[in-house]
């Protein structure tokens, strides 16, 4: 039999003025297993923390029932004063006979008599606790940053001044991400790349940040803070540690037919090519698809002129096996595909572009050097139509397109107004739109300039259809503020497209048991408290891959995302909540349902031989890890054999509670 | 059939495919099969007519761990569902069995024949819809679709949802029955009706385990109500309570899993409809969470361990009425 | 049905730790009465009540059994009180199919800032049992005083 | 000999139930199971074969043995009253007759069970003869004549018509009231039935080789495994089998103390006779071998040669996959031996 003791506080008279608490002592005496029962004033204090001390001692207790305040008050200040006389804490229950019962009746009888079911519901349940220990385990002091934009950059750079190894893993041959492209920011105007390029210079030179460009995740096991990593290094055809980036090889390449995605296709590149000028490694890439030497085993003109030595079309991709402590999802996104919207002509005419086709067309180290020419002909246009929420806001039902708001598109959008004009005062811009968004720090300051300072001409409506007649584009639309239809001949339409997850992010997710709501976005542990934290342990998030944002917020969830991964590799070792689920391997049918409901990816399978009543052989168990268990339950109730149980709050335990409340 | 299947396993054993099949095998009397594990040797016992009744889907979990190579399984098409959701839930080896679909055509339960007043069954003879049975006490004609299965009566439709191969031609039983029908006249009662119902119907329980034992779903190493640590183990229902407790329990560790193969009632020893229960999870889970049908494939998600951001409360149980 | 004057019902409420609990005791805190009957069982969420826990309570005397977690979206483990909708939904609908009266069970979500709505809650809930009267159908007359 | 036309059946039955308690063959959704008469219940005496079996009536599934109460730390202990009222048993065909006398050797031997002999002592037992032998029926072979059954009252259902006759003082006393009778259309009916259960499938079952001697032999037969390979383990045929009559005492925690009670248990389980240790038959193809040896071997060994198998075909009629005692007599009897 067990020996438990039961302590009642008064609280002062919080307590003693509706329970009668000497009474509640008295009849817990006799309930069996009680060998000591006695109250106290204030058992918080340090004469009733060793008030339960002694009795620990002197009478042996193996359980402690603390009926007091509610347990999210002290159950942390007992469980210590338990560790402290030698008993494991985890063998102490509170009774709440404070906040659940003392101060919500005003009746002493009624008040005592519940009182005394609550507290014989905690011996109920300590009688079937079992001492538990927290697990510890060792950290890896390095972070995995996946995507080098901005926001993957400056995680790294945030984490790697606090003096831990970052790796930044980019699938395209450079670092810069989507930021790189852009010409001008919202709402300064200052450019994009004269704040960017400082940035990724700095990630390249900084002792503890290494890049692996051009390089793909292939595969991630472990748990916080002992992930391990598979990248694969794809071949670039180019010697890293030979290239010096002068880009003779990209002049002289005869394969001209590579579409230049920097600049959105708008313009071919060499099949050896360096992404763009500030590209970071500054170093060349061959496309093996245009390259030449691939497809017909001749040419090898690059290998010819580089003097450095460095084209190797020998070169095999490479795998890379790492450890990490904490990885950071920086996935980024990109524009959705505009030809789904082809009521809006994209796919008809050269001279409907998105919106980031409009930045490089507007770039000068664009196609057109920065100079806004249309690209059907290289004239100028005279009439520009902006058309707002392309696939942002659909409805749920509509076939194609989002439910959310993009968030970033009204503000470029002023930007590309004011800006062609400010250099082309002659061009008439309009803007349908459904709503102006613009919270944020002077932001709709920015967006009454455009409309009221450059005379942009905004419409409240949506734009019907875009048909192309001769050089125009035939722009029919509704202006809903003076219920007209509005007809505008322009020589360009620009179209705000909706931004979407990158579509590395789900395969990515599922690598990482991270979850993602039905945008693909990745969900964040908590949506007001934990935003920079994914669900599962030791995954953090940064940038557009939680959800839609611009650079000031990418850039400080970033730097949010930086201090959680500091916070996680400062600590020697992790101490687990030891209140996780654990599988009974006897009872276990590796049926795979737990696994499925788990939030965290804490379950995985595996065969293992077992020797029991019902089976003795090879099966199929789930196996939690502690380490990411967050002790919900979800897998028990999933389970039906009762296999899977949870440490602290076990079906025992929770039975035995039902039965002393309802007896 | 039965000649042309018994050819098509002789074959594939003569190919080395496999040399067990998991098929049902002749007993005392023409009505009773038997499942069995027959070798090459054991083929003559092999019986396949319309008495093959048995969901033979779940004898392979315990056969995974003796298979080296691969094992024949003869599946119907409403045994093919319950297939599907055991490989689902790992417990066979999709590597380690060779499916022949066989056809069906409906089976026939000899229990609604003795049903009918008949006694000393001595023999059947199928006429298309007609049967002639032969008694101790004279001959009888009796309607086929009379004496059909229950479960045939619900039929799943003629597909296998699980293959390599199939022999024979088969049937939709159903006749555009809607399996619902009792489901939602049991809903329509008073809370008090169904109370009584359900009362009748499960005082006659003796907890033999059939229903639980043969059911597909059931298929825990060890049952919680054989675990006596649990809490709820018990070898008998001492009371009201404890026959309601087992039949909700385990309709509620099968739901969405149940793929409604009607093993449950067909095997009750006191007809107790137990496939009731379970199709009102099925006909819950359909009407709130859309339709979905267990074993369709393997590999689906279930909807108890899935859910959506709009889902309906539970309140809407009392809000839809007639619930007290 | 036949009412003792000396009935009181056994009320159940299980409260996930992180909100309902936590309103629970603000409720407490602000001194939001509500009947002794009910007394509360407190899990980490509103996903680890299993079915089997309801049953039992039934079994053992309760006349009524409530759960309480984090509103759907708000859920400290993020999914958990999705799985418990859907679990409840499935079992309440069984439970009102063999005849018992779907008013014993219920679900409300009550966030930690919802002390007021705990109290009102189980103020109805109490209520709504007193008028349901002793639950008979789900009994087990060995659990139950002599 | 006696008679009551089958249509004054309940106005007698109604009579009767004013002073002692009638258990018979009731109609339940479509089960027919011994009951509990009530006026208005729907009697069928015409059932050859009730679901579960009469032994119910002695022997019931769940029995209450003792009941412990605990106050605080002290617990006190409550005996449960025998059931010492008179009851009248009506419908048991010479099957499930014969199986009393089985179970009286194992409930009334040492160790003595008071539970079952209260019930056994106060029962009077009315038989009704079989006139419909089915095909699952082999009574026969266990020295059971279901055209003359014995217990207290032995009847007859000839043309709507129930004959009667007793063979007790206390059968003679219950039946005194009815009408008399000749018994011509009685012989008639038994001559008949016997000619009948002559061409029953299972007539003839050979039942050499199950006794004592020959144990070992049995035991370690090959054919065990191909036998029980369909078993699913359930209790069907154990339940439904009126010579079984294991039984597992369990405690119940009402939560103020303990029912102590003890109910059915099947051999066919997994947990059956589970110990500390764990179980010692632990595959299907063991339990299933206990239970068949138990009925053919084991127990004739112990009880001069009396099988614990009455032959009454519920476990041929009940069993989910078609397995049953037949099937293993005749892969065992006689001289049928492995290898």
């Amino acid at each position: 039999m067990q020996k438990i003791g039961v302590f009642v506080c008064w609280c002062g008279s919080n307590i003693a003025a509706t329970v009668d608490v000497k009474a509640v002592a008295n009849a817990m005496r006799s309930e069996p297993g009680v060998v000591y029962s006695t109250d106290y004033q204030y058992m918080c204090s340090e004469n009733g923390q060793n008030l339960i001390k002694d009795a620990i001692r002197d009478y042996k207790l193996d359980g402690v029932v603390v009926c007091s305040c509610s347990p999210r008050m002290h159950e942390a200040t007992f469980r210590k004063t338990a560790l402290s006389a030698g008993l494991n804490p985890y063998m102490v229950e509170i009774a709440n006979i404070r906040e659940q019962c003392s101060w919500i009746h005003k009746d002493m009888e009624e008040g005592t008599q519940k009182a005394m079911v609550l507290a014989r519901a905690a011996i109920a349940k300590v009688k079937k606790n079992a001492p538990l220990t927290a697990g510890t385990t060792p950290v890896t002091k390095r972070a995995l940053v996946i995507g080098g934009g901005i926001a993957g950059i400056q995680t790294a750079l945030d984490v790697a001044d606090a003096g831990y190894e970052v790796d930044i893993v980019e699938k395209s041959p450079t670092i810069g991400g989507r930021m790189a492209q852009l010409d001008k920011t919202f709402p300064t105007l200052d450019c994009s790349a004269c704040i960017l390029t400082p940035k990724m210079v700095e990630a390249n030179q900084h002792e503890n940040i290494h890049l692996i460009t051009y390089a793909e995740l292939e595969n991630v096991s472990g748990f916080v803070g002992n992930f391990t990593a598979r990248i694969k290094k794809k071949a670039r055809y180019v010697d890293e540690t030979k290239c010096t980036g002068c880009g003779i090889c990209t002049e002289k390449c005869p394969s001209r037919k590579g579409l230049n995605a920097f600049n959105m296709g708008l313009n071919t590149r060499g099949a050896v090519y360096i992404p763009f000028a500030q590209a970071i490694p500054n170093v060349a890439v061959i496309d093996t698809e245009n390259c030449l030497h691939f497809k017909t085993g001749k040419c090898g003109i690059c290998q010819k002129n580089c003097s450095a030595g460095a084209i190797n079309f020998e070169q095999k991709e490479e795998i890379l096996e790492r450890k990490y402590g904490a990885i950071i999802v920086a996935t980024g996104f990109r524009p959705i595909d505009a030809s789904a919207f082809d009521e809006y002509a994209y796919t008809q005419s050269k001279d409907v572009v998105t919106s980031l086709e409009l930045e490089r067309l507007m770039n000068a180290a664009g196609p057109t050097g920065g100079v806004l020419l249309r690209p059907s002909d290289g004239e100028h246009p005279k009439e520009i139509v902006f058309i707002q929420c392309v696939g942002s806001r659909c409805s749920k039902d509509a076939a194609k397109g989002k439910e959310y708001c993009s968030k970033i598109c009204c503000m470029y959008t002023a930007k590309h107004a004011m800006l062609i004009r400010e250099k082309y005062p002659d061009t008439n811009v309009h803007v349908f739109y459904i709503d102006v968004r613009t919270p944020g720090k002077n932001f709709d300051e920015f967006y009454r300039r455009a409309a009221e300072q450059y005379g942009v001409d905004y419409i409240k409506g949506m734009v019907g259809k875009v048909s192309v007649e001769g050089k125009k584009l035939h722009v029919q639309g509704s202006d809903l503020i003076s219920n007209e239809q509005v007809h505008i001949d322009a020589d360009l339409v620009v179209l705000a497209t909706a931004i979407e997850p990158d579509p590395t992010a789900r395969s990515i997710g599922t690598m990482l048991t991270a979850s993602m709501d039905t945008n693909d976005f990745f969900t964040e542990a908590h949506p007001k408290l934990r935003p920079v934290e994914s669900p599962t342990a030791g995954i953090f998030l940064s940038g557009v891959c939680q959800g839609p944002k611009d650079i000031p917020e990418t850039v400080a969830q970033a730097g949010a995302a930086a201090s959680k991964v500091i916070g996680l590799l400062s600590k020697k070792e992790l101490v687990g909540n030891p209140c996780v689920a654990h599988a009974n391997e006897l009872l276990c049918n590796g049926c795979s349902q737990c696994e499925k409901v788990c939030p965290y990816g804490a379950i995985t399978y595996e065969d293992k031989e077992v020797r029991g009543p019902e089976f003795r052989g090879t099966k199929r168990i789930a196996v939690v890890n502690e380490a990411i268990c967050q002790g919900c339950g979800a897998c028990t109730v999933t389970c039906p054999s009762t296999a899977m149980d949870l440490k602290g709050f076990s079906n025992n335990q929770i039975m035995e509670e039902v039965d002393a409340i309802c007896r | 059939m039965q000649r042309e299947l018994m050819e098509r396993i002789r074959a594939l054993m003569d190919k080395g495919v496999a040399d067990q099949v998991l098929a049902w095998k002749r007993g005392e009397f023409f009505y009773d099969t038997e499942p069995a594990i027959l070798t090459k040797d054991e083929l003559g016992e092999m019986v396949y007519d319309s008495f093959c009744g048995p969901n033979l889907s779940k004898y392979l979990i315990k056969e995974m761990p003796k298979i080296e190579n691969k094992i024949l399984a003869l599946i119907k098409p409403c045994d093919s569902y319950s297939l599907n959701q055991l490989i689902t839930e790992h417990r066979i080896d999709r590597d380690k069995v060779y499916v022949i679909g066989v056809g069906c055509k409906g089976k026939i339960d000899v229990d609604k024949i003795r049903a009918k007043g008949v006694s000393g069954i001595t023999g059947v003879d199928e006429n298309g819809d007609k049967i002639t049975v032969h008694t101790l006490y004279g001959d009888t004609t009796l309607d086929r679709k009379d004496v059909l299965l229950g479960k045939c009566l619900f039929c799943k439709g003629k597909e296998h949802r699980i293959a390599d191969e199939t022999v024979g031609e088969s049937e939709d039983t159903s006749e555009g029955s809607d399996r619902f029908e009792m489901v939602k006249k049991l809903e329509q009662m008073t809370p008090d009706e169904r109370f009584s119902f359900w009362r009748k119907e499960l005082s006659k329980c003796i907890r033999c385990n059939a229903c639980r034992n043969v059911c597909p779903a059931c298929s825990c190493v060890k049952c919680v109500f054989d675990n006596p640590n649990t809490g709820v183990q018990n070898k008998a229902a001492a009371n009201e309570f404890e026959e309601n407790l087992f039949h909700i329990i385990r309709a509620y560790h099968v739901a969405g899993r149940c793929t409604d193969c009607g093993e449950c009632s067909r095997v009750c020893p006191q007809g107790i409809p137990l496939h009731l229960l379970n199709r009102k999870f099925i006909s819950d889970i359909n009407e709130l969470y859309g339709t979905y049908q267990a074993g369709e494939c393997a590999g689906q998600r279930h909807p108890l361990i899935d859910y959506t951001q709009e889902d309906s409360e539970p309140s809407i149980v009392h809000e839809r009425g007639n619930n007290g | 049905m036949p009412m003792n004057q000396e009935w009181k019902p056994k009320i159940v409420a299980f409260c996930c730790n992180w909100c309902s609990y936590a309103g629970a005791d603000l409720a407490g805190s602000s001194r939001l009465s509500y009947p002794a009957d009910v007394k509360i069982i407190r899990i980490p969420c509103s996903c680890r009540l299993n079915p089997l826990f309801i049953l039992r309570a039934f079994q053992r005397g309760a006349d009524g059994v409530i759960l309480c977690g984090c509103h759907p979206g708000d859920c400290h483990y993020s999914t958990g009180n999705y799985y418990a909708r859907r679990r409840m939904t499935a079992l309440f609908g069984m439970l009102s199919y063999l005849g018992i009266d779907s008013r014993r069970t219920r679900v409300e979500w009550v966030s930690a800032a919802e002390g007021a709505k705990f109290a009102e809650t189980m103020n109805d809930f109490a209520k709504t049992i007193y008028a349901l009267g002793e639950n008979v159908k789900l009994e087990d007359l060995r659990c139950k005083e002599n | 000999m006696k008679k009551l036309l089958l249509s004054k059946l309940d106005e007698w039955l109604t009579t009767l139930s004013e002073t002692q308690r009638i258990i018979l063959p009731i109609k339940q959704t479509d089960q027919v199971n011994f009951g509990v008469y009530a006026p208005g219940a729907e009697v069928s005496l015409e059932t050859l074969r009730t679901v579960k079996s009469a032994k119910d009536a002695f022997f019931p599934q769940v029995e209450n043995m003792m009941n412990f109460r605990s106050e605080g730390k002290s617990i006190s202990v409550e005996t449960v009253p025998l059931e010492e009222e008179d009851f009248i048993l009506i419908g048991v065909r010479g099957c499930d007759e014969k199986s009393f006398e089985i179970l009286d050797r194992v409930f009334l031997s040492d160790p003595f069970d008071p539970f079952y002999a209260a019930r056994r002592k106060h029962a009077t037992i009315v038989t009704l003869a079989c006139s419909r032998p089915d095909e699952n029926c082999f009574c026969t072979n266990f020295g059971v004549d279901p055209t003359n059954p014995k217990g207290d009252v032995t009847s007859w259902i000839v043309d709507g018509t129930l004959y009667l006759t007793g063979n007790t003082e206390k059968g003679e006393a219950l039946i005194a009231s009815l009408e008399d009778a000749n018994d011509e259309p009685v012989a008639a009916q038994q001559n008949k039935t016997r000619e009948i259960l002559e061409k029953l499938p299972f007539a003839h079952l050979d039942l050499n080789g199950f006794d004592g001697d020959h144990l070992m032999e049995k035991f370690s037969s090959s054919k065990w495994a191909d036998l029980s390979e369909a078993c699913l383990g359930c209790g069907t045929c154990t339940f439904v089998c009126p010579t079984c009559q294991c039984y597992d005492i369990r405690d119940y925690d009402t939560g103020r103390g303990v029912q102590r009670y003890r109910c059915w248990d099947s051999c066919m389980y997994s947990d059956f006779t589970l110990m500390a240790h764990g179980t010692n038959r632990p595959t299907q193809v063991e339990r299933f071998r206990q239970r068949f040896m138990h009925k053919l071997v084991y127990f004739p060994s112990n009880n001069d040669g009396t099988y614990s198998c009455v032959g009454c075909g519920r476990c041929l009629v009940k069993c989910p996959q078609n397995l049953n005692i037949v099937k293993v007599i005749k892969a065992l009897g006689g001289d049928r031996n492995d290898n």
